[in-house]
């Protein structure tokens, strides 16, 4: 197990999530174990590794959507189990499917997802994502890399709706996007973790600056 | 004893067949509990020998 | 007191701990039940006397009853042992509620093939939609559902989980379905006679009966744990526990080698 | 918190009626089971008359049966469940919410096509008002242990063929009590006693269904 440990940029900040003695096997195979990190704010974190090393396993294990694993999480320093409802206000989570409604349209599935923004916000963010003139149509009219765009919007959000989600986990945001829409979406991503907040990603893309990778799938075929 | 004799204890003053049959079910049940789970240790002692044999080599 | 029961939670948790003490008791229950049910069925059958309104066909009772009483307490042990599975996470738990589970399905048939055996010489047909048969019924198709729970889903964690959550709501639904079932016999079979239920028994037709009981309850024992221990020695595989149990095991395949 | 639960409640209502065949398919359903009754038994309008009752609810429970794949299903696919219950505010919440709209949208309709199954079948006219009375009352309790089902198998290839099996013994006790209040409203009697039993079984169902479909649909996400 293989843990690329970047210079943190401020050590006396305290870490936002900490993961002790992971351990999550399937299928008989041992997937990772003994894994520890700690990751604090301003991080961009990778989640890297060969088709399936568990990346996915470890970003359903972190999100607290798979219970086989384990170890310990702490999310600011307080058990998971305890700071569940804590964890999940500051959570924002967009996974491999979108969860997108081909029935609403762009603008109605992002008011179900973000409750509290106005509709100005949600063109806005429709706008920044390439969307403008499709708020009010049916999604199952877009393309998937559309349909893809509508739920990256939330991160598009007005600073002001995005303060309280300071955790973002991303799983392979930069498929079916442009080049142009890949610069975007990576600027979006580095202005949130200069502002404090903590982003978790798989992606098979190089980001331009420097992230922390979390490399799974070196262990030993388990012990067979 | 409450009957006179062995055929009268079969017949059951005409209700032997049922009788009998009730209790041919259930010791048939009762022999498939008691029997299956001894049949598939077999079948498990053996798939663990065979996978550990597998592995030795 | 408190640790000493934290103890033996720790130690019901252990799959080695139960193998070895179930391997123990097993020969114990076999015995006791197998001795109750010699006396309890041959007492039943050949030395109770008949029953003045029935006549000898009375004697199902001894096998009839037994099979039901533990059929029902068999879900509620289900549901409880996957209760304790889901609460404290015990795995253990969980393997015990799923051997269960075929078990009181095999005892609900039973109870329900006697029952409508029984049937024909008291009502003169196979089946009447009698109060106990029905609920009987009933119950088999909850023991059906948790069957195809564990049938259909392939992951034994996931399996073992919603099956136990299907049992829990199954149990709590058995009063509510028994009650709901006896009020709809009376309301349109006021007249039939209920086989088994008696203001009062004779004393030398109940000791046998409770002889049976018990002697089932032992049987169930047995089964349970033999169960129980094949599904700990496949789960448990690759330990040195089961290793060296298993190359010390005799069976066909080992003589070749 | 209120705030997401509205909006959910709302997308879902918007949901139900983007796609209104989906809504009508349970109905017309409904509708044919009971008209089987007649071409399979006989068109005698008095031994109709007497069936209807349990006719029309055994219709009501296999209709809902048929709904209730929808319940989950779409949001589990797309991947919309998944954001459901990471979000802050309880699961029981969300499945409350849930719940309410598949009755809204499957549920009562039923309560108001069911009088004219009783026209067709010949219900006797003392049975309409316990027939709207006992539908109105029993069908949430349906839609919520239909939840407990839908949650269960929700991950699962063949979930409709298992749903069933899980849920319909369940029902039987609504079963029994609404189609006998129906019963005793034909004959002229009181169905308050029945009445009394389906709200009480309503309020336990209640308290326990949210709570086990919640724990169902955390363990059916957990792939």
């Amino acid at each position: 197990m293989a843990l690329e440990y970047l210079p943190d940029t401020d050590l006396s900040s305290k870490p936002l999530l900490c993961a002790r003695g992971l351990y999550c096997e399937r299928d008989d195979r041992v997937l990772f174990k003994d894994l520890n990190f700690d990751l604090s704010s301003g991080q961009i974190v990778r989640l890297a590794g060969p088709n399936g090393a568990g990346k996915s396993s470890l970003m359903r294990i972190l999100l607290g959507l798979s219970a086989s694993y384990e170890g310990a999480l702490y999310w600011h320093e307080q058990d998971m189990a305890r700071a569940l409802y804590d964890f999940r206000s500051d959570l924002l989570y967009i996974g491999h499917d979108v969860g997108v409604k081909s029935n609403l349209t762009p603008e109605e599935n992002l008011a179900w997802s973000c409750p509290n923004v106005t509709k100005q916000d949600i063109y806005g963010a429709l706008k920044r994502v390439g969307l403008s003139g499709f708020e009010d149509l049916l999604t199952h009219g877009l393309s998937a890399g559309q349909q893809r765009r509508v739920a990256l919007a939330r991160l598009f959000l007005s600073s002001k709706e995005l303060e309280n989600k300071s955790l973002w986990i991303l799983d392979e945001p930069f498929t079916a996007i442009d080049k142009h829409g890949v610069a975007d979406l990576e600027q979006v991503i580095v202005n949130h973790a200069q502002q404090g907040g903590l982003v978790i990603l798989t992606t098979h893309h190089d980001l331009s600056v420097p992230v922390k990778t979390i490399m799974l799938g070196q262990t030993q075929k388990a012990s067979l | 004893m409450f009957f006179d004799s062995f055929s009268s204890f079969i017949e059951m003053g005409g209700h032997g067949l049922y009788v009998w049959a009730c209790y041919g079910l259930a010791a048939i049940i009762v022999a498939v509990n008691f029997i299956s789970p001894v049949l598939t240790r077999k079948k498990v002692i053996k798939d663990i020998q065979r996978q550990n044999r597998r592995e030795q080599n | 007191m408190w640790t000493s029961l934290k103890r033996l939670y720790h130690k019901m948790g252990s799959p080695k701990w139960f193998y070895e003490i179930s391997t123990r008791w097993s020969p114990w229950f076999l015995l006791v039940g197998s001795a109750l049910m010699l006396t309890g069925v041959v007492w039943g059958l050949a030395f109770a006397p008949a029953d003045y309104l029935q006549g000898n066909s009375f004697r199902i009772i001894y096998i009839h009853v037994p099979a039901s009483l533990l059929s029902q307490s068999a879900y509620i042990m289900m549901a409880a042992a996957g209760l304790v599975g889901l609460v404290w996470k015990m795995k253990m738990s969980f393997v015990v509620a799923k051997v269960i589970a075929p078990i009181g399905a095999s005892l609900a048939i039973m109870s329900l093939l006697t029952g409508a055996i029984w049937g024909k010489p008291t009502w003169g047909t196979w089946w009447v939609w009698d109060a106990r048969l029905t609920s009987m019924l009933i119950l088999l198709f909850l023991y059906f559902g948790v069957i195809a729970i564990y049938n259909a889903i392939e992951n034994e964690e996931m399996a073992n989980k919603a099956a136990g959550i299907l049992a829990i709501v199954g149990s709590i639904n058995i009063p509510i379905i028994k009650y709901s079932v006896e009020w709809w016999n009376t309301l349109h079979q006021p007249a039939t006679i209920t086989m088994t239920k008696k203001p009062t028994m004779a004393p030398e037709m109940f000791i046998p009966l409770l002889l049976t009981i018990i002697g089932f309850y032992c049987w169930f024992a047995v089964w349970v744990f033999a169960r129980t221990r094949n599904e700990l020695l496949w789960r448990e595989r690759r330990t040195k526990w089961v290793k060296n149990l298993v190359i010390n095991a005799p069976t066909n395949s080992g003589a070749h080698q | 918190m209120n705030g997401s639960m509205k909006a959910l409640f709302k997308r879902d209502m918007l949901l139900a009626f983007r796609s209104r065949g989906d809504l009508l398919n349970p109905l017309m359903f409904f509708l044919m089971v009971a008209s089987l009754f007649p071409l399979a038994v006989s068109p005698d309008p008095l031994f109709l008359g007497q069936i209807a009752p349990g006719v029309i609810w055994v219709g009501a429970l296999l209709a809902t049966l048929l709904s209730l794949d929808l319940l989950f299903k779409s949001d589990f696919e797309d991947g919309s469940l998944e954001q459901m219950l990471l979000m802050p505010q309880p699961t029981l919440l969300m499945v409350i919410v849930k719940v309410l709209v598949h009755w809204l949208v499957a549920g009562l309709p039923l309560a108001f096509i069911a009088p004219l199954l009783g026209l067709m079948l010949g219900l006797p006219s003392g049975g309409f008002a316990p027939l709207m009375a006992t539908l109105l009352l029993a069908t949430p309790i349906l839609s919520l242990l239909g939840a407990i089902g839908a949650g269960l198998t929700v991950g699962l290839r063949k979930g409709g063929m298992l749903m069933p099996l899980l849920i319909l013994p369940l029902y039987i006790p609504v079963l029994i009590f609404a189609s006998s209040a129906v019963q005793a409203g034909v004959l002229g009697n009181s169905y308050v006693g029945h009445m009394a039993f389906l709200g009480a079984y309503l309020a336990l169902t209640l308290v326990v269904a949210p709570v086990a479909t919640a724990s169902a649909l955390r363990i059916s996400i957990a792939r």
